[in-house]
């Protein structure tokens, strides 16, 4: 408990949670401060490609692994589950209608890569080793959960919902194309296999981009996205209940259980599970709002984003790290 | 100079939508058109401001689209079920245009 | 297809003052509207454009509102103190538009 | 609120053609417009967007332009040697605005 | 006098005055070569971002200072006083409307933080120590001079003046909040209060991003800023007399020998005074226009960014800072 | 040729080629991947000035060489005469009419500043030298082809064509200084300059931005290039015939013997003669194609740019600079 505590304290006065923090206060003071559209994406392109980048290396030099389809597996089939287990704890929770809960459940499945490039930052600065194809299980869990969501929303939805969309082009080959193609997705695997194919020598002639800068180009990252969260908060100030804050803080520990005994039963290393917790623990902000927009336009959009960007990703990133952290250490991981 | 009765239709729709939105206009015969970008606005759902997005999720487009009166009927179709169930706006006004022949 | 009257309202003003109007509207109780971004322009007070600029402080922003009819005396009295003082133009035109009970 | 007739023209060009237009337009003695950004687009010479191009050369810019009746012809006859050899659209929609001296 | 020329001559030699004068070059040749917008506001908030980090920094390690307060004092002070000099100056040297002098004198009373940021890499390369709060001076001194601009506006300008705006939304609670909040102070100011709190550790994370490649980014921000600043030119060249460019060549220097007093009377180390010389030289071109764009909306904005970024700002850049310099020094500073 | 084909087997594996590969692969699978306009053109102004610079300094260090006129001479008739060559081949092997066989010609005179950039980088790779002043040859060659392209479409095109443009504002004064001023010329001859006078000092001075991450931003720009090769291929499946992509791939080789020619008679190093013909094998994408945009409105836009971007590009990239490090070896070079 007491190293929980000093963990979590540690954690908390890095220059990366504090940016987040910046971008939060100026948000909620109403600063105008902003960072451009075209600067947060180019931020985004450059924390993936170095990630998926550095997974590739990392693999490519510790050698390919049984572990690595086992995990592959495992991380879809999670998220593939979790959703349900959203679903039934935000209608217990909540008033929310059958679909804005189904679209929130969707979220909570599939994952958050800067969440889960913040945790590898916190491994890495306290020297824990973790399995470099993690990357690509994140990458593999990004998608399955949008189709959990948009079989509970066809299931316990209204009548007129998800039916009605597939004659304006929803849930088919369009949508599965565009979820499984989707440029993080792509971007994410794409420059795994360049790290795996090219290897130490790869690394070596680019690492001056991809690792020197990463913790810098990541706070300004999380600068954006506090003032993001922050903006979001603040205009959404109604639709957030206490029960759905609840469900926001509890899901992701729930979450985090499931990656716990995923890893463990897979044998990952301590620095695996800690990975695989926060994947679990993580909700969407990008690829699966975009892809709710499109097959359940009814839902609301502010639920969910506000959810997963105002609560859960603060949450992990300040107290669920530290958290999952010593879990996985106690569990003998 | 010779001008010719046209109409503009204006739609103002959600970003992940425009592809859809314009596949849905050419399938309608409906060939030219403009997207320009949206930086934020106001509705039902709220404000929202492009540079407040994490994603492009919540941001919009607006696809203009000059054409001659008779395919007007056509467009509003083919794009109906999509702004329907969607966030959008649709305007039409009557407009002149050079060059009939390209509409 | 089945269309209503509204008017469409165009006001181009400096970005500094977008949150000002958006204000002003939304207190005449005009809650739809959408700003688009603008690069460039010429008037009295000489050429700009956005890429010339060192801060936002001479760019300016372009608001579209569509409303019905009745409503538009509300939103020129509010925009119009805005516009006054400050570089703007407004341009109302006449439109068609789906679905009249959201405006 | 008092408000006089106008003309609203539209013109979607190429990027590369935009500072001529503009100069054809102050030349012909029409100082006051605004230049939009365009995303993208679909014509006879095909689907285009911004964020697929290597450089300006394909883009296309929206000049809007709100003008005086009288004024009109002088525009067209300003703008038409210019849209007619390049890709462009030019569309003219009636208009009403405040502060006609202005314009 | 000698030492003053080759400091100039070796000043101007550099790659980031250079490529200002590229900049220049270009947008007088009327090239069309451009920095996007978005890059140009992404290598404002590094540089913002950047010094202030390395301010907290500085401060963390050599401890908080009683003359931090009374150099925040002075700061402000310096920005409420300095509009009335400018204001006097313009009304004597210039035809200027009571308003557009008001506007004006407010630019010249705040600060331009890529000045500071020029003097202080200057000060780098000769190996001058300067106090790392002097970043704080700098967010300090952006504001104050906009509320002397606006006073003397009220009282000197016209009756349908500054008043009129008053029920239009102009001095009011939100003005002074975004002002205030304004988002180059709050960068500023948040990335100081993250350094002083994380310190060297947090330094050694995030330098090689906010330290290695700054240089390079202050010339690639200079480029824009002679672009800038020679469109500026190009477009006004009507609205330059010579009253106004004689002024734009005299405050900075009067304003230069107010920040040597101040810097002599708190005792500061050489190079803190060349800085505060600098803060009080320098003239904002991005915090004040915006405010006097909705609070002064009859001022003439060609008029004072066209002082602020096509006179004051080069000659601050390539003369000035040696000037400042050689007089500190002979100061005894 | 056993060498050969290891060159261009190590070249293929390289972070820089399977960047492109990838973005490539995005495309054609219709990935929504995006790198957004602002990122890509920031990126374009880093490595023009990048390079720029960095042949600035390597001319200062090795001084002035009486052949670096005669280099830029010969560039310059390169990229006069290479057009005319373009001209009859497409003429022969194509249907295209005269005016777009003209505008496509004046590609092929004209450069790829990326390519020059890709084949330094493999140059230094493998560690041999080449003269600094190759950047400013590449400056040299963009202008001229435009000239000889415009000149073949008044011969040879129809009537209504080019002089009926002139009453538009043609070929005229306005158009020549467009061409002459141009953005990408301006930044490179510019950066050349101040890596001529700041020398070794000045790239002390920036070396951790335009030397250290340079290869992994190109990697990101050619990911970008990639993307958008792959949607104009994909947009313009109809464009391309059999005579086309065979031009495509004959007219960069036609192109390197003329450059390696030039490179022979000059008496430059190994690596010079490589860089020469690789600006002779490479086809302009941005500069001409504005150019002809507004001098040559009738030729077709997706030709040109499909051809030089889709074809030409891909194989200089990974084919062509293994192809030109043989040839320039085998003569002895
Ligand atoms: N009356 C309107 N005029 C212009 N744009 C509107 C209007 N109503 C809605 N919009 C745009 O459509 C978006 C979504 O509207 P809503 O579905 O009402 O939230 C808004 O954020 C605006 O960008
Ligand atoms: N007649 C007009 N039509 C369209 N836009 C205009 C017009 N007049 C002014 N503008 C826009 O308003 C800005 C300021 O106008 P002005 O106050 O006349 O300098 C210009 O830069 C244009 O962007
Ligand atoms: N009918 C139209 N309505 C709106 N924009 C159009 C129309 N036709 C063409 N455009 C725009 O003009 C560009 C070039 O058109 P085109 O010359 O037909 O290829 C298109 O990419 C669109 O951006
Ligand atoms: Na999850
Ligand atoms: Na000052
Ligand atoms: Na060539």
């Amino acid at each position: 408990m007491d190293s929980l505590l000093s963990l979590a304290a540690q954690n908390l006065i890095s220059p990366i949670i504090l940016s987040f923090v910046l971008g939060l206060a100026a948000a909620l003071a109403r600063s105008d401060l902003t960072i451009p559209e075209a600067a947060a994406k180019a931020l985004s392109i450059y924390l993936l490609f170095s990630i998926g980048f550095k997974g590739g290396v990392s693999v490519a030099a510790h050698g390919l692994d049984a572990r690595l389809l086992l995990s592959l597996a495992a991380g879809v089939l999670l998220s593939f589950v979790l959703p349900f287990l959203a679903f039934g704890l935000l209608r217990t929770m909540t008033r929310l209608s059958p679909i804005d809960a189904a679209a929130v459940a969707g979220h909570y499945g599939s994952i958050s890569i800067v969440t889960f490039v913040a945790a590898s930052s916190v491994l890495q600065g306290r020297g824990v080793a973790s399995e470099g194809y993690m990357v690509a299980v994140a990458a593999a869990m990004e998608a399955p959960a949008i189709l959990s969501a948009l079989w509970l929303a066809a299931r316990f939805g209204s009548h007129n919902g998800p039916a009605a969309d597939s004659h304006a082009g929803g849930p088919d080959g369009g949508l599965m194309r565009e979820i499984l193609f989707n440029g993080s997705i792509v971007l994410l695997v794409g420059a795994f296999l360049i790290g795996l194919t090219t290897g130490e020598q790869g690394l070596a002639d680019i690492e001056d981009l991809i690792v020197a800068p990463f913790k810098g180009l990541l706070c300004l990252f999380l600068l954006d996205m506090g003032l993001v969260a922050g903006r979001g908060l603040r205009a959404s100030r109604g639709v957030l209940s206490a029960g759905l804050v609840g469900f926001g803080l509890l899901m992701p520990l729930c979450g985090a259980l499931f990656g716990l005994g995923a890893g463990l039963v897979l044998g990952l290393s301590s620095g695996g599970i800690v990975l695989m917790m926060t994947l679990a623990a993580s909700a969407s902000y990008i690829a699966v709002p975009a892809a709710m927009r499109v097959a359940l336009p009814e839902a609301n959009p502010s639920v969910y984003l506000t959810l997963s960007l105002g609560i859960t990703f603060p949450f992990n990133l300040t107290l669920g790290i530290p958290i999952y952290i010593a879990l996985a250490t106690a569990a003998g991981g | 100079m010779q001008t010719h009765k046209a109409k503009r239709v204006e739609i103002i729709i959600e970003a992940p939508m425009e592809r859809r939105l314009t596949e849905a206009l050419v399938a309608a015969g409906v060939t030219g058109f403009t997207v320009l970008p949206v930086l934020g606005g106001n509705g039902r759902s709220g404000l929202w401001s492009r540079e407040g997005q994490v994603s492009r999720a919540g941001g919009m487009v607006a696809v203009i689209c000059i054409l001659r009166e008779d395919r007007l009927e056509a467009l509003l179709q083919a794009a109906f079920p999509l702004v329907e169930r969607h966030i959008g706006v649709v305007s039409v006004t009557d407009c002149q245009v050079l060059r009939a022949e390209r509409f």
